[in-house]
């Protein structure tokens, strides 16, 4: 379902909804990120994307999944901690952030459900803003088989349309969420639809695709395991996290325990980030690591994204948003190795 | 009120510095229980992550103390500790920690008095400054 | 049990058994939940283990199901969690949860003659089929165990080995010749070779460290076993042993859901990154 | 002035003569300005090289990494590798071998002299040319450069667009070359440590809030250490087990590795270290700026590293990167070493 709102709305929409968390895209130096509203205040029109992706609202870099304390003659507690109850919505999400959610939940919600993850997500609501044109350089969520106007993992998805936002509800959870205010919203005219349907002519237009053909490259990938392709793709990269932290559908993480206190003992037990291009994420205890160097490391990492995540889930662990090529310390493109891989003979 | 007791950490030398809190110890000179020793080696043997991890566990003030320049029984430990800990305490006043909070001293064995001396004006300084808190684990 | 499936269920040692000393120590725990009963697992699964403060490691169930009463874990002293282990006493708490990964296809092999071949700690995860398939004994063939370790002082279970030869056919091996010793000296794969000859109707079980299993298969490939008759368990690193945290990935497969047990026939067609 | 071809011909010949194993260069980037790093051994593949201001990474990186390959491998190494080096390069490469960790043996410099010019801030571009695509940029002996773009050459001054530490560059012409291109030039543009002095003379509590709001955003993705040719240790105490483990390592090894910092991203631990990493790099770092470069949160690291490049120079007269046989600043002392700090 569409309905219209108008530009200078907003910001009463916002005031509706203060009793909640919004989180708005805001510049911070040289890049956007997630920031708590303070009010008023419209969507900035210069918004390109964040450079952090929005996983954090339902992956967060730290987590605390619970605590263990002991307890007299040697007993233990353990506290699980799930604190939020409170709603958080985030407005901004772009459509490809949006499909890397879809991602996440196949990997969380599927067998084994994850409970911080299912409460976090049912907790939030996502706002998507289609992008009328490429934020980025390296954008190219049509390589994915994606779009720029792309409703997946969404609860509510606003399509700028110059003076007005079409709003489309997705879920039943974003629908509810604005169901309060109806005279904010009006009705979509043939007009509205009309300009929309430009729009998104020109914004599909404006994306490049990467990869001519992708099938292409995930049909390669069973047979190139031990190309020497990987050496030379891998030669620059120099083992830092940043792809991965980046990247709005890693997901990879790691489970620690961390001592408040020795005596009676306190720790919490801690979620964190982890990343499959640091040489220690696969180290066995005696030493021996299964992927010791940083071409299967990289190769790791497509296989992932191209190959295995395809097989399992019948979709590819990527969505174009770029990110991982913007700002690769060593100027690694992922499309390019994409394209080299589907040319591989 | 209770009265706030800053808790400081001294890295003293065990060749001098420990020494002379020995020595205000069994001459009765009496030195605040604010000060809690860690007995090392050598003041050139402190590394820099001790202080930052003493003060990630809590500790107001942290002290390095070692032999005089000259007597150090590994002959220049303390030299090479003068270096460092010069270093450490411009970081830690660049990036705005108290430089109050961090000191060191030339204790020799036979300075219990020095010691005591040094280690009250050290405790009433922390004491007016309050507790640290900022660089305390988990915040 | 909590639905969560990070949460560690509570449990108390109930036994520890010293099984060899030294630097590369190895203990036999035995343990049994707080509250409720014990898990129901299958041979060849595996339970993630904490020890609070200490993180969690995932160590594989050495007891067979038939036995419900405990759990039993064999335990090479090797990192954080497992030193923490190690020092532990009777009636000490640990965190329990599983049981993980897949196991053994023992129906699929009735009928058949089972060869377990183990290396060092890797008796551990063969011990609970072997018992198993001791309970069910008139359903298999014959029944021999291959077992070697570095010295006779590295050998663990020994007073159940010594009692398992009344059972069925036990070849112990060590890799460097001791005075008193009067079985094989040699490597594992060696040991295999001189005393394996019925390939056909066998089935070939596998634990180890990754070398030894390599060299045992390739033993076995030229004894004329086939890819489907030789199984192994694949041991790698892993955090949450529910197939999300990443690190004990294999091609599409994580060790810790889709493993750790796989015919050659399956492991050869994934990455060898283990 | 300095031509990309010259050095390509250079760098055929050492190729067809085997005088090095393979060559680490600058190639066309696919992304906008930036450079790329390339790895030629075949002398045919020179072409691809290039030589301009947009070659900003610090190439002698990958030495390192060539070095711990040979180390785990414990392979020998017959033939030296080539490597082209801005003058900021090869004082990285001159630390390097100053601690042995290098040998000059190993290494064939190609050193390439950055004139009146340097390298170009990515940032800095992309702020000032909002929509429009530089192509080339060129320097003139003025302190202006001349921009090209698809709508003509604009001319910017220098400091508009050059990275910060070339502003502040102490000598643009590289050391302990094999072979040199370029000219020794005088070019100053900015006072040394200009760039520190506005934090310096804030108040502690606002210098606090800076630095505390800028290390609280790191991710700990360690983009900094990994693209640092200075942190080459197997091991970082901030790694939550040990990277340095063998077969040989015991149990008790392992169990005991102490944990300095928890692998949680708390604005503390966070502090700790990033202050760690340039206490390491005190009197090692020569300022070649990678560190804040790749950091995607934009930490100023630089500028920590700045300020201990400062107090080595100001209380031990110790600079760094340009004298091989001088004992390194932490394993030194002098008599006269200040200590009106110490009681």
């Amino acid at each position: 379902m569409e309905v219209v709102i108008q530009r200078d709305s907003f910001p009463q929409l916002l005031e509706k909804l203060n009793r909640y968390n919004i989180w708005l895209p805001r510049k911070n130096g040289d890049y956007w990120e997630f920031k708590l509203s303070r009010g008023k205040e419209s969507l900035d029109k210069k918004y390109t994307n964040t450079k952090l992706s929005p996983k954090k609202f339902v992956l967060p870099q730290t987590e605390t999944l619970f605590q263990i304390t002991e307890g007299e003659n040697g007993k233990f507690n353990i506290d699980e901690k799930q604190k939020k109850d409170s709603l958080d919505i985030v407005f901004g999400i772009r459509p490809c952030d949006g499909v890397a959610l879809s991602h996440l939940d196949k990997v969380f919600l599927n067998s084994f459900k994850d409970p911080y993850y299912s409460k976090k997500r049912d907790n939030t609501v996502f706002i998507g803003l289609a992008c009328e044109t490429p934020p980025f350089e390296n954008c190219s969520c049509t390589t994915m088989g994606e779009s720029p106007f792309s409703t997946k993992g969404l609860d509510i998805l606003l399509k700028d349309i110059g003076d007005r936002y079409i709003v489309e509800y997705i879920t039943d959870k974003g629908k509810k969420l604005f169901s309060g205010f109806p005279n904010l919203f009006g009705k979509i005219t043939t007009k509205d639809k009309e300009s929309l349907e430009k729009i998104k002519k020109e914004s599909n237009k404006k994306i490049k695709k990467r990869v001519e053909d992708l099938s292409e490259t995930t049909k390669k990938l069973d047979i190139m395991f031990d190309s020497d392709l990987w050496f030379h793709e891998s030669q620059s990269c120099i083992n830092c996290g940043i792809c991965t932290y980046l990247c709005p559908s890693c997901h990879c993480f790691d489970i620690n325990d961390e001592q408040l206190s020795k005596k009676p003992l306190n720790v919490k037990r801690v979620r964190t980030w982890d990343n499959c291009q640091f040489p220690i994420f696969t180290m066995h205890s005696s030493g021996h690591n299964p992927r010791p160097d940083k071409q299967s490391r990289y190769r790791r990492r497509i296989y992932h994204k191209f190959s295995y995540f395809y097989k399992t889930e019948g979709e590819h662990l990527c969505t174009g948003c770029g990110r991982c090529s913007n700002y690769c310390p060593a100027g690694i493109n992922i499309f390019e190795t994409l394209q080299k891989v589907a040319e591989y003979e | 009120m209770e009265q706030y007791e800053p808790r400081i950490i001294a890295f003293l030398c065990k060749w001098c510095s420990s020494a002379g809190s020995d020595l205000a110890g069994v001459s009765r000179m009496k030195y605040p229980p604010n000060i809690i020793p860690i007995t090392v080696m050598c003041s050139g043997s402190v590394s820099p992550l001790y202080v930052l991890s003493a003060f990630r566990n809590g500790a107001d003030g942290v002290l390095i103390s070692g032999c005089h320049p000259g007597d150090c029984h590994y002959i220049k430990g303390n030299f090479y500790a003068r270096r460092k800990i010069l270093l450490l305490t411009e970081l830690l006043n660049y990036i705005g920690m108290d430089e109050k909070r961090f000191k060191m001293s030339w204790v020799s064995a036979a300075e219990g008095a020095k010691f005591t001396e040094l280690a009250k004006d050290f405790v009433e300084e922390i004491r007016f400054l309050g507790p640290q808190n900022k660089l305390i684990r988990g915040n | 049990m909590n639905e969560n499936p990070y949460f560690p269920n509570l449990a108390l040692i109930t036994s520890i058994r010293d099984e060899v000393g030294g630097d590369r120590a190895i203990k036999t725990f035995q343990t049994r939940f707080v509250n409720g009963n014990n898990f129901t697992f299958k041979s060849g699964q595996c339970a993630m283990l904490s020890v609070f403060g200490k993180g969690e490691a995932m160590i594989s169930i050495s007891n067979s199901p038939f036995t419900k009463d405990f759990l039993q874990f064999s335990i090479l002293k090797s990192g954080r969690v497992t030193s923490a282990l190690h020092n532990m006493e009777n009636g000490s708490i640990i965190g329990v949860r599983g049981p993980y990964g897949n196991s053994f296809p023992m129906e699929k092999w009735k009928g058949r003659n089972l060869i377990f071949i183990g290396g060092g700690i890797g008796l551990a995860p063969l011990w609970s089929v072997l018992k198993t398939a001791l309970v069910n004994k008139k359903d298999y063939g014959d029944l021999m165990l291959i077992y070697g370790a570095r010295t006779s002082k590295d050998i663990v279970f020994k007073d159940e080995l010594y009692d398992l030869r009344s059972e069925m056919t036990v070849h112990l091996s060590i890799d460097k010749d001791e005075s008193g010793w009067n079985e094989f000296v040699g490597f594992v794969p060696e040991n295999v070779k001189s005393k394996v000859s019925w390939p056909q109707n066998s089935i070939a079980i596998i634990c180890g460290p990754p070398i030894m299993i390599k060299f045992v298969i390739s033993t076995l490939a030229e004894l004329g076993f086939e890819d489907e008759q030789i199984y192994t368990t694949v041991e790698n690193k892993m955090k949450c042993g529910i197939g999300k945290c990443g690190r004990c990935s294999i091609g599409e497969h994580y060790v810790c859901t889709e493993g750790p047990v796989y015919s050659w026939a399956e492991l050869k067609k994934l990455p060898q990154e283990y | 002035m300095v031509h990309i071809e010259d050095i390509k011909k250079e760098a055929k010949r050492l190729l067809k003569e085997k005088k090095i194993k393979y060559l680490i260069g600058y190639k066309r980037g696919t992304n906008g300005l930036t450079a790329l790093p390339t790895f030629i051994k075949e002398p045919e593949d020179t072409d691809e090289l290039i030589w301009e201001a947009s070659c900003i990474q610090n190439l002698s990186r990958y030495l390192v990494e060539e070095k711990k390959e040979q180390l785990k491998n414990k392979a020998e190494n017959t033939l030296p590798v080539g490597i082209i080096a801005k003058a900021c390069d090869t004082r990285s490469i001159a630390v390097l071998l100053q601690e042995k960790f290098l040998e000059r043996k190993d290494i064939y410099i190609i050193g390439v002299s950055c004139e009146y010019g340097g390298v170009i801030d990515q940032k800095k571009i992309k702020k000032k040319f909002r929509g429009k695509k530089p192509e080339k940029v060129i320097f003139d002996k003025t302190n202006n450069l001349l921009i090209g773009t698809k709508f003509g050459n604009i001319k910017v001054p220098a400091e508009e667009i050059l990275a910060e530490r070339c502003i502040e560059c102490k000598s643009t012409f590289p050391l302990l070359c094999d072979d040199v291109f370029g000219e020794n030039v005088k070019r100053k543009i900015s006072e040394h440590f200009n760039s520190i002095k506005e934090i310096e003379e804030l108040p502690a509590e606002s210098r606090w809030e800076f630095w505390h709001g800028h290390l609280e955003k790191c991710i700990r993705c360690f983009a900094c250490r990994s693209v640092c040719p200075m942190c080459f240790c197997t091991e970082c105490v901030v790694d939550p087990i040990e990277l340095a483990v063998t077969n040989e390592s015991t149990a008790r090894e392992k169990a005991e590795k102490v944990k300095w910092i928890e692998r949680s991203t708390t604005a503390t631990d966070n502090i700790i270290f990033q202050l760690v990493r340039t206490l390491h790099l005190a009197g090692r770092c020569i300022d070649c700026g990678e560190c804040e470069r790749v950091c995607p949160v934009d930490i100023p690291i630089r500028l920590l590293n700045k300020k201990m490049e400062k107090t080595a120079l100001e209380k031990f007269g110790y600079e760094s990167g340009f004298d091989i046989n001088m004992p390194s600043l932490i394993s030194n002392f002098k008599d006269e070493d200040p200590q009106d700090f110490i009681r």
